[in-house]
């Protein structure tokens, strides 16, 4: 499916999602609430679209709140949308996807370690790239560790 | 003398692997538990070479991010650099020389070539041979030589930059590569006489590891494994980028989905890749290296993403611009981390050797796993 | 003609006129002991030396050259740096066992070169039963190497034991197979005699098929016995580290590192004697003149000349061939080399009791 | 039975076969020693010739009267990704009695240096270049840290 | 115009103390068994990143680090003589490098190849996790400049680290050396 | 020189690594540090203890080696008459062989041989 044929499709099946055409790929807002493993589902499963593959996973950290960002592709009509979820600064809590895609078991440890992003339903939530013990959560933008931070 | 020894019997014993292991090929930690030898449960555990490179990208501004790209495959270095150029070509809507695009992905396929001649030889050391070690690093000297003649160095080149590359190539290249093609067509038949067909090889490799192609793709697995596993992913073909749709090669699939395939993916990837260069070494257009491009770089505020096939799969660059002279965000999809992650998958109710197998043949760069 | 037979009786008669013969005794025992350090060490020197060669030249590469000429004292240097290293001993291991592993090792090792014919005449101890005897102190071997791995209170070690203990006493069977099919052509247990009767011919040239096959298995197995790649299941750098002998450092390692080598040349020795006819030089049939000028080369030449080459063959298979895993090596050994070597067996004695080998 | 004794047999023998052509190779190697590639370093220092681009470490070029061409503007420093290159300024009174600004110290961290050539981009007057050099072994990691400009060097007469 | 090329400021080590005869004659037992030690370095199987390459590169046919002896790669620090530390390390690998320099018994060595394992290098600035400097962490004895830096200046680095054994001095005692030279 | 011998070639080694282990003894100075002694497992603190009962596996190959390695003693004076006695040696070793394949093939079929 193309890109245009992909937005009138999705705005089909999610209206209240905002979608707009992006770089590339499509990209379709959610607002923070919205029930999203049901919208995953529906992307995957729908014979349309089916959004096999995830190819890419990771948080941006706005200052006021945090974006879950999802790169789709499907590996039957090789066509890619860009999922973006918003999330509270204070409460980031998202469901795990790590049963939809197995590869998301470790980006979402990844986001866990350096956003500090709680999957909900993760089998083994914990810490991959840094110690137990780390405080804080690198990635932030207001993540600040004078020891080994260097400013140039 | 003779002290009381106390034995337990609870029958399973947890060893680590790693993170200082030779099969791990850098410092992946695995922590696995044993039955006998035969493995019930396996946990990586990364993050002894986590050096923050993407946090550090959002304090390096554009022309200045990419060389630490570098280092986080630094054997498919070039591919990186490719990926993060593309992607600020992409921001700031440059067009790139068409004689920087042909070298580009002339030495992209070199870097390929030497990547998997690396592999070869570290696999086939993990498995306990040591001397086709020697006899692929022969033939990797010699693209190494080439890259340094024209690029400056052997491994972290920083040779393309935003806009095209760095400097022309050297007047000696042409010809380098040519005899380099020359002496590989005729080295190749060595690798499958002392690897490929030998029997115990083949035994230590095949039905090892077995990964079928819808868990390949629900792992999100790229490149050569998932290839070995039939799952089409090469973005060379499947979004063209650079002068790739001005060749003509295949995308090789394995429908074994075991350890042997995804070696033999790689055998016949460096032919295709060998076919590739042969294509453009004749045909490098004249013309400029590099296009015009201010001295300091700002992207339009936006998203930008760009894959690219490395050589061990799908890179993908995820950038977030705010405008300004540096990234806000970077995030680099790296194609080992997902690999990583089809490990346990594929190790269970296999013996420790088939684990160092499996991961020979996954051909983990860990530093591109931890970035 | 050349000859340590003459020697060593002269050396004796002279003794004997100094002294009394327990003395006598003993001053042999010395001169005995000393040379077999002597020859120890010498072995080890040069086939660590020979190993490393053999490898760099296989791999394109120069190897050892820069400590002498040639690089000759590059095993030495690294004999005396081992000798050298803090000899030190983790703590939580099993104290005896683990001090008393390179004992067994080395005492295994030295006790196989008693009944070994080196050259014509020299032989520290002429059994009648040599096969048999090198059969039953080859075995040993495996105990220290069990008893290193399990004191050493390493995980790797333990693996590596295991393997190794699996590992040696399975090919042990098919050695032995083809170590009997020798025998039943020769009709003899003594080495001695094993090598007079290849006077006309080696073995290997006179047992047809048969012997080959014994050859081969003979081969194939021993190089599982030492822990030889491509079945170091016991060290598997890559997969245990370093295997049995993780936790060792410095001279205890060195001897394990040793007896490795010197459990090489043993086999090899052996597999020289029972195929190659040992110090036998090379003769056809009735070829009198040409049998003559064969014998001028000393025969302590001819030994060393047929053990080395199997020496470097055993280090031919191991920088050419892969790992196995340790399943595929039990599966080797019972599905493929036992069965074969029984049938072998049979063969020869069929072979030997219609008398149609030369 | 005589089926089974027959892949018995041909898996025996294809085993074999694969095995002693992988021994043919090595053999052969083994039994050519002119295929040997080894370079013997230190020996051939002498001959050893780096490529032309070869980054080794940064310097700034002096001609004989001791002058260089590094006004001291900075754009290396700026370049550079990871401040390998701190440049120290002094201002100096020219024989027209004008002030004018000139390096003091180039200082260079060869051991931060990742040789990516930013900085000799960057330089607008050529003054600095990459040598070939890469026998950087040291005790001390502070003997890395070097000054490139000599003691009492000049800019050099009409480099702006 | 002429422009002088600064010549290496460091003469070459090995030919400091050219001794004929590849070094052997020797004099006191302390010079034997330094020659021993200097001339048997077995490295420690480490390598953490793309330095590591280059260290394989050296083990290579082409390099071939094996002619000074150096071939016998280690898996376990028992029996290593020298850690070659290639690539990063970071906070998370700091006590795991410790743990294994530790483990090694006496005497052993440490070669800080590249800018990483020298000072932290391209990780320097502006990140959270990288140590500084590997002498943060256990003392080095030689330190690589480069990034990485080719197989030659492995080599170089290990004559140069064969020259301090031979010399017999600790690695205070070269640190006083610099401290008097005013340096 | 008969049996002496072999205690020579015991005493010989005995003081070969003896000799070599008190030299580094004497020779030596090492250092000591809490890690040093501990368990190497690639850098990692080991965690609990490898001395544990072992897989009932492999005490099979020890057994099974065990019967072959004895029957196999038992051919050696076969071997040694075999040339003089003629074809009846061949077919007593034949039926003793049969035997012993028939316990093999069963202990394989059970899965004895299988590495754990």
């Amino acid at each position: 499916m193309g890109n245009e044929e992909l937005i009138v499709k999705l705005q089909e099946l999610f209206p209240a999602a905002s979608i707009i055409q992006g770089n590339d790929w499509p990209e379709i807002s959610f607002e923070s609430g919205a029930d999203f493993l049901s919208t995953i589902d529906v992307l995957k499963s729908d014979q349309t679209l089916a959004f096999d593959y995830l190819f890419c996973e990771t948080c941006v950290d706005w200052k006021t709140h945090f974006t879950m960002v999802y790169h789709l592709d499907s590996t039957r009509f090789r066509h890619n949308i860009v999922l973006k979820y918003k999330l509270d600064r204070e409460t980031p809590e998202i469901d795990s996807l790590s049963f939809v895609y197995r590869t998301s078991e470790q980006h979402e440890r990844e986001i866990f370690d350096l956003f500090g992003i709680i999957f909900k339903g993760h089998p083994n939530l914990k810490r991959i790239l840094l110690t137990e013990d780390w405080v804080g959560y690198p990635l932030r933008k207001d993540y600040d560790d004078p020891i080994n931070m260097i400013k140039l | 003398m003779f002290e009381e020894i106390k034995t337990s019997n609870d029958g399973e014993l947890v060893i680590n692997v790693g993170p200082q292991h030779p099969a791990t090929h850098g410092v992946l930690h695995l922590l696995i538990t044993l039955n006998g030898e035969t493995i019930t449960k396996l946990e990586p555990n990364l993050g002894y070479i986590h050096r923050s490179i993407e946090k550090m990208c959002e304090s390096l501004s554009y022309r200045q991010f990419i060389y630490s790209t570098s280092r986080m495959d630094y054997l498919s270095s070039h591919m990186n650099n490719h990926a993060c150029a593309m992607i600020v070509e992409k921001g700031l809507q440059v067009e790139i020389p068409e004689r920087a695009e042909v070298i580009r992905v002339l030495i992209s396929e070199l870097t390929r070539l030497a990547s998997h001649q690396l592999w070869w030889g570290a696999m086939a050391m993990d498995l306990g041979a040591l001397s086709p070690f020697f006899y692929s690093f022969r033939e990797r000297e010699v693209i190494t030589d080439i890259m340094e003649e024209t690029c400056g160095a052997r491994l972290t080149m920083n040779y393309i930059v935003p806009g095209g590359l760095m400097a022309d190539i050297h007047p000696n290249f042409v010809k380098r590569v040519k005899d380099f093609i020359i002496q590989f067509n005729s080295k190749i038949d060595e690798y499958d006489q002392l690897v490929t067909g030998n029997i115990i090889f083949q035994n230590r490799m095949k039905n090892v590891g077995y990964l079928s192609p819808e868990d390949a793709i629900s792992y999100g697995t790229t490149g050569p494994v998932a290839r070995g596993s039939g799952v089409s992913c090469d973005i060379r073909k499947l979004y063209p980028y650079s002068a790739y749709n001005k060749v003509k090669f295949e995308e090789i699939l394995e429908t074994g989905g075991d350890s042997f395939a995804r070696y033999l993916v790689r055998i016949k990837e460096m032919k295709q890749s060998i076919s590739i260069i042969e294509q453009l070494i004749d045909n490098i257009p004249e013309g400029d290296f590099q296009a015009k491009t201010k001295a300091v770089l700002k992207l339009p505020k936006g998203e930008f993403y760009q894959r690219v096939e490395t050589a061990r799969g799908e890179l993908g660059v995820y950038l977030v611009s705010e405008g300004g002279t540096t990234p806000y965000r970077i995030k680099f999809r790296s194609p080992g981390f997902s690999n990583l992650s089809a490990l346990n998958h594929m190790v269970k109710g296999h013996k420790i050797g088939d684990l160092v197998a499996i991961m020979g043949t996954l051909d983990l760069v860990i530093p591109d796993i931890d970035r | 003609m050349f000859s340590f037979q003459n020697m060593t009786q002269e050396i004796h008669s002279w003794l004997s006129s100094l002294m009394s013969e327990t003395f006598v005794m003993l001053v042999e025992m010395t001169i005995v002991g000393i040379l077999a350090i002597a020859l120890f060490a010498f072995l080890g020197l040069v086939l660590v030396y020979m190993e490393r060669k053999v490898a760099a030249v296989i791999q394109l590469r120069k190897g050892p050259n820069r400590v002498g000429p040639f690089g000759i004292f590059q095993t030495s240097a690294d004999t005396l740096k081992l000798v050298l290293k803090e000899g030190f001993m983790p703590d939580n291991v099993d104290k005896f066992l683990y001090k008393l592993a390179p004992f067994v090792v080395m005492i295994t090792a030295m006790l196989i070169l008693a009944p070994i014919p080196f050259a014509k005449g020299v032989q520290i101890w002429d059994i009648n039963i040599g096969v048999f005897y090198l059969t039953a102190i080859s075995s040993i071997s495996v105990i220290g190497i069990l008893m290193a791995g399990w004191a050493s209170n390493n995980k790797y070690s333990l693996l590596g034991a295991m393997r190794s203990g699996a590992q040696i006493v399975s090919y042990e069977l098919s050695a032995g197979m083809a170590v009997l099919s020798i025998v039943v052509l020769t009709g003899s247990l003594n080495l001695g005699d094993i090598i007079a009767s290849q006077e006309d011919g080696w073995w290997i040239f006179k047992g047809h098929i048969p012997a080959w096959i014994a050859f081969i298995i003979y081969i194939i197995a021993v190089t599982a016995e030492t822990n030889r790649a491509p079945f170091d299941m016991a060290e598997a750098e890559s997969e245990l580290t370093g295997g049995f002998h993780t936790e060792y450092a410095g001279m205890r390692f060195a001897l394990f590192f040793l007896a490795e080598y010197i459990n090489i040349f043993i086999v090899c020795a052996i597999g020289a004697i029972l195929f190659f006819g040992g110090w036998m030089p090379f003769h056809i049939g009735s070829w009198t003149a040409f049998n003559h000028v064969m014998d001028f080369i000393p025969s302590f030449m001819w030994f060393f000349g047929k053990t080395f080459f199997l020496i470097f063959l055993i280090m031919w298979f191991r920088w050419t061939f892969p790992r196995l895993r340790v399943d595929q090596l039990l599966n080797l050994e019972w599905k493929y080399l036992l069965p074969i070597s029984i049938f072998n067996l049979l063969l020869m004695t069929l072979v030997a009791i219609k008398g149609w080998h030369f | 039975m005589i089926s089974f004794l027959k892949t018995y047999f041909t898996e025996v023998f294809q085993a074999i076969k694969s095995l002693l052509s992988g021994m043919k190779l090595t053999g052969y190697y083994f039994t050519h020693p002119k295929n040997i590639i080894t370079e013997e370093y230190p020996d051939n220092r002498a001959t050893l010739k780096m490529a032309d681009r070869f980054r080794g470490e940064v310097i700034m070029t002096h001609d004989e009267k001791n002058e260089h061409a590094c006004t001291g503007c900075s754009a290396c420093e700026l370049a550079c990704p990871n401040g390998t290159i701190k440049i120290i300024n002094k201002f100096e009174i020219n024989a027209e009695g004008k002030k004018k600004k000139a390096i003091d110290a180039f200082v260079y961290h060869l051991e931060l240096c990742t040789m990516c050539n930013l900085c000799i981009v960057a330089c607008p007057t050529d003054a600095i270049k990459m040598s070939p050099n890469f026998e950087h072994s040291v005790y001390d990691r502070r003997l890395l840290t070097k000054q490139l400009n000599h003691e009492g060097s000049k800019i050099r007469e009409g480099v702006e | 115009m002429d422009v002088i090329i600064t010549e290496p400021s460091t003469p070459f080590p090995g030919s400091v103390h050219e001794v004929p005869g590849g070094g052997i004659v020797l004099s006191t037992l302390d010079d034997v068994i330094n020659w021993a030690r200097s001339n048997s370095l077995w490295p420690l199987v480490f390598g953490t990143s793309c330095c590591a390459i280059e260290m394989m590169s050296a083990a290579s046919a082409k390099y071939d680090f094996s002619r000074f002896g150096f071939e016998v790669a280690r898996a376990t620090p028992r029996q290593a003589d020298v850690i070659i530390i290639a690539g990063t390390i970071v906070n998370k690998m700091a006590p795991v490098l410790k743990r294994l320099f530790d483990q090694m018994p006496d005497p052993k060595y440490v070669i800080a190849m590249g800018a990483c394992a020298t000072s932290g290098g391209p990780f320097f600035y502006n990140t959270y996790s990288v140590v500084k400097g590997a002498d943060h962490v256990i003392p080095v004895d030689v330190y690589v400049a480069g990034c990485p830096p080719r197989p030659e200046a492995l080599l170089h680095a290990l004559i140069t680290l064969q020259e301090k054994i031979k010399s017999g001095l600790t690695r205070d005692q070269i640190r006083a050396q610099f401290q008097e030279d005013g340096k | 020189m008969g049996s002496g011998s072999l205690i020579t070639l015991m005493l010989a080694a005995i003081a070969f690594s003896a000799g070599g282990i008190a030299v580094a003894k004497f020779l030596t100075k090492g250092s000591t540090n809490p890690q040093k002694g501990q368990a190497y497992e690639c850098g990692i603190p080991s965690e609990g203890t490898p001395w544990k009962q072992f897989h009932v596996g492999y005490y099979l190959f020890a057994l099974i080696f065990l019967i072959f390695d004895v029957e196999l003693v038992f051919m050696y004076p076969w071997a040694v008459v075999a040339k003089k006695v003629g074809m009846m040696a061949l077919f007593e070793i034949i039926v003793f062989i049969f035997i012993l394949f028939m316990g093999f093939l069963y202990a394989h079929k059970k899965g004895a041989l299988k590495w754990m």
